[in-house]
Formats: structure tokens, C-alpha cells, sequence
């Protein structure tokens, strides 16, 4: 196995997805082994007890990669910007 | 002519649909909703993601005008803090046939419900304050359109 | 709170707008019918049977009631000669739900195409006259609705 | 059989209708057997040739009476007026 070089992206938070982190956007470095969303989620949760905290029902968040809506099983790669939130109620 | 907008102010809604009307197709249908008062409603707070927003409209727009003749779409929809009886947002159709224009402006609304990147938080008179949960109607009403 | 009005001018669909938002449902919906130009017609001339029409319209919007809960419906259809690009009719109802606003709207529109005392002739550039044949696809629609 | 009273009708066209007859109203009278809306438009075909060539096709036509709509089997009874017109094509 090589070593891992970390990669990074910038996650934006909204609704109480940010209200509960305290914060609306962060830049995090994911070792090359995350691959996916879901990954670097779990990722997350492993590293901090706020993430688990706020990320506890994955049924209830949704994610766009790059400003498009994606699935958890969605391939990170070169996106550069990862948004994480509730449900949309606009209209 | 697709327009789409997210603004802090108000719109006017007659002066959006005369746009429409100026492309003389003859069929022209608005929607409006505002913000619906229940006694303790005081406001609603409308957050969105606005690097996604405009594009997340215009697929929305591109996709009415896949499925019906459109000569034209208008979509406004506001952000910010929104009193009791304001209005949030604005889809307007304009086509050479009603139903079409009828229809593309519902599977506009039942979009922009489901996939435009807006949430809203209501905040009650005693200052309460609870963000809005998705609606399993607004999820079927979108899954009925074929895509 | 039903408005029904057949009139020779033109109307203000802003404002009608405005009067149905301050009922305060939440979800107004709009539908204006327009004479569309087609290269060489000039204008309709709308005649209408006086003593039945009003009753008609109101009939329309009495049945709209009785199947959504609507906190109100404006129907205004116009009468006379019309110049391509003027406004002929407009449907407009106001709901605490979108779909109820919506298919109301679409309903009455329907209606009003079908079993509403108005009839159209096409005035042509060339000035040839020639009635409006109803059509099917009109029948087909109102026929769509229960009842 | 008792001796027919004649009864009256108004009757009130619109569009084509009202074009080719030349007029937009008129009372007529009719005698007591005719009953219902497709007697009377009989009555009228065997009284006046225009009658015959305006209603050729009833298919063609609509009636209201008293500003009802109804079928060519309504009876008149005392009704006040009668429309006949083309489909309508408004909206």
C-alpha cells in the first residue's frame, strides 16, 4: 500500500445542518482511501463526536457535489466543493 | 425566454406576467405563494445555496421547456426574512396552449419544491424558531412527472 | 369570495392578483387567455347571450368550490372586439394549497370553454370573417373532470 | 281531442345562428302538442324554409332554456326563453 496523500475539499453547510456544526463552511483534508461521500462522512464521524452528532440519521441529509445533487455513493474525485444539508423546502 | 431570479425584495407579479404576455402566445399562467399566517406564525427566514440556486433554476426551466412548447418562463423566488402574508416566490408560463402552460407552471412549482437548494425556517411570534420539514405530498407530487 | 365580470375594456390581472393574496391562503393561481396572433388574423370579436352569462360564470365557480377548498375565484372574460395580443379572459383562485389552486384554475378554464354562453369569430387582416369551431380537444378536457 | 291552444316562446339566437336568420330574437307561438325543444324546432322547419336551411344539422346547434342548458327532449312547459346558438367557444 502507498502512502496516502491527503486530498481536500471545501464542505458548506445550511438550515440546521449548520446551526448544529456552528459553522457554514470549512476546508477538510480526507485521506486518498475516501473515496465517496459516504466515506468522508463516516470519515468525519471518526474524527470528531460533533459530526456524529449532527450526521447521526444519514436518511436525513442530502449532499450536492459541485452544486449538483448527489447520492452518497457519489465518486469525490477533483470536485471542489461539497454541500451538505436537509431536505429542500423552498417554493 | 428564460428569467430566473432569487432576490431579497419583493417582485410584482403583474409587471412579470406582462413580460409573458409580451411574447403574445395567448396562454399565459402564474403561480404565487406567499407566506401563510396560522395565528402564530410571525415570519419565515428563506436560506438558500446561492453558488447552486440560479443553476438548480435554470435546469429546472431548461426541463419545462423539454417537455412542453414554452415561449417563455419566469421564475423569482425571494430569500431572507419574510413576514406573514408576503410573497416568496413567482413561477410564470407563457404558451400557445393553456394546458401546456398550466402544466409546465405546476411541474415548475412541484420542482422547486423538491430541488431548488431553499430551506425554511419559521419563526413564531413568541420567537420560537424550527426549520421546516420536507413534505412526503411535495415528494409525490414531483415524482408524478415522468423524470 | 367569487368574482365573476364580463366587460368590454381590458383588465389589470396585477391587481385581480392582489385582491385574491390578501385573503392570505398562500397560493394563488393565475390563468390569462390572450388573442394569439397568426400572421393574418386581425381580431376576435367576442359576442355573449347577457341574461345567462353571469350565471354561468358563477355556476362554474360555485363547482370549483364544491371541489377544492378555495378562499376565493376571479373569473373576468371579456366581450366585443379584441385586437391580436389583448387579454380575452382571466381565471384566478386562491387556496391554502398549491395543487387545490392550481387544478382549480385549470378546471374552470376548462369550464369556461365548454359551458360558458360565449362565442369567437376571427376577424382576418384581409377582413374575412369566419366563427370559431368548438373543438375536441376543449371537450375532451372539460370531460376529464368529474362532473 | 281538445281544441290547441297556441303557447309562445321567446326565442334568442346567437352568432351564426342569429347571422343567418337575420335576426337575434323573436316570440313565436306554437300550438300545445309541441312539447319539448326538438318538437318546436320541427314546428319551425315545417313553418318557414329559413328555419330548415339554419337548422339543417342539429348537431350543429346547442339550446338553453331560460338560460339552462339543456337537451333537444326539454320540455318547454312555461319556460320564458329559449336560446339556440352553436357550441360555445369562449374561454
Amino acid at each position: 500500500m502507498t502512502k496516502e496523500m491527503p486530498n481536500q475539499i471545501n464542505i458548506v453547510y445550511f438550515a440546521w445542518v449548520k446551526e448544529r456544526l456552528g459553522r457554514d463552511q470549512e476546508v477538510i483534508e480526507f485521506p486518498e482511501l475516501v473515496e465517496n461521500i459516504g466515506q468522508l462522512v463516516e470519515h468525519l464521524q471518526n474524527c470528531d463526536p460533533a459530526y456524529r452528532n449532527v450526521f447521526t440519521d444519514l436518511k436525513k441529509l442530502r449532499f450536492a457535489l459541485d452544486q449538483d445533487f448527489v447520492g452518497l455513493d457519489a465518486a469525490l474525485r477533483d470536485a471542489e466543493e461539497l454541500a451538505i444539508f436537509p431536505p429542500v423546502t423552498g417554493g | 425566454m428564460i428569467k430566473v431570479s432569487v432576490i431579497e425584495s419583493d417582485f410584482d407579479a403583474g409587471s412579470e406576467i406582462k413580460n409573458l404576455l409580451a411574447l403574445g402566445g395567448g396562454a399565459v399562467t402564474s403561480f404565487i405563494g406567499q407566506v401563510r399566517g396560522d395565528g402564530t406564525l410571525d415570519a419565515l427566514e428563506l436560506e438558500h445555496y446561492p453558488a447552486m440556486t440560479e443553476k438548480a433554476l435554470r435546469k429546472i426551466a431548461d426541463k419545462a421547456l423539454g417537455k412542453w412548447d414554452l415561449h417563455g418562463i419566469t421564475i423569482i423566488h425571494r430569500v431572507g426574512r419574510l413576514r406573514v402574508g408576503e410573497q416568496i416566490v413567482l413561477a410564470c408560463t407563457c404558451s400557445d396552449h393553456r394546458q401546456a402552460s398550466i402544466e409546465a407552471c405546476s411541474y415548475i412549482m412541484d420542482q422547486l419544491k423538491t430541488v431548488a437548494p431553499f430551506w425554511k425556517k419559521e419563526i413564531r411570534q413568541d420567537g420560537s424558531e424550527s426549520w421546516v420539514e420536507e413534505r412526503q405530498s411535495d415528494l409525490d407530487a414531483a415524482k408524478g412527472w415522468k423524470n
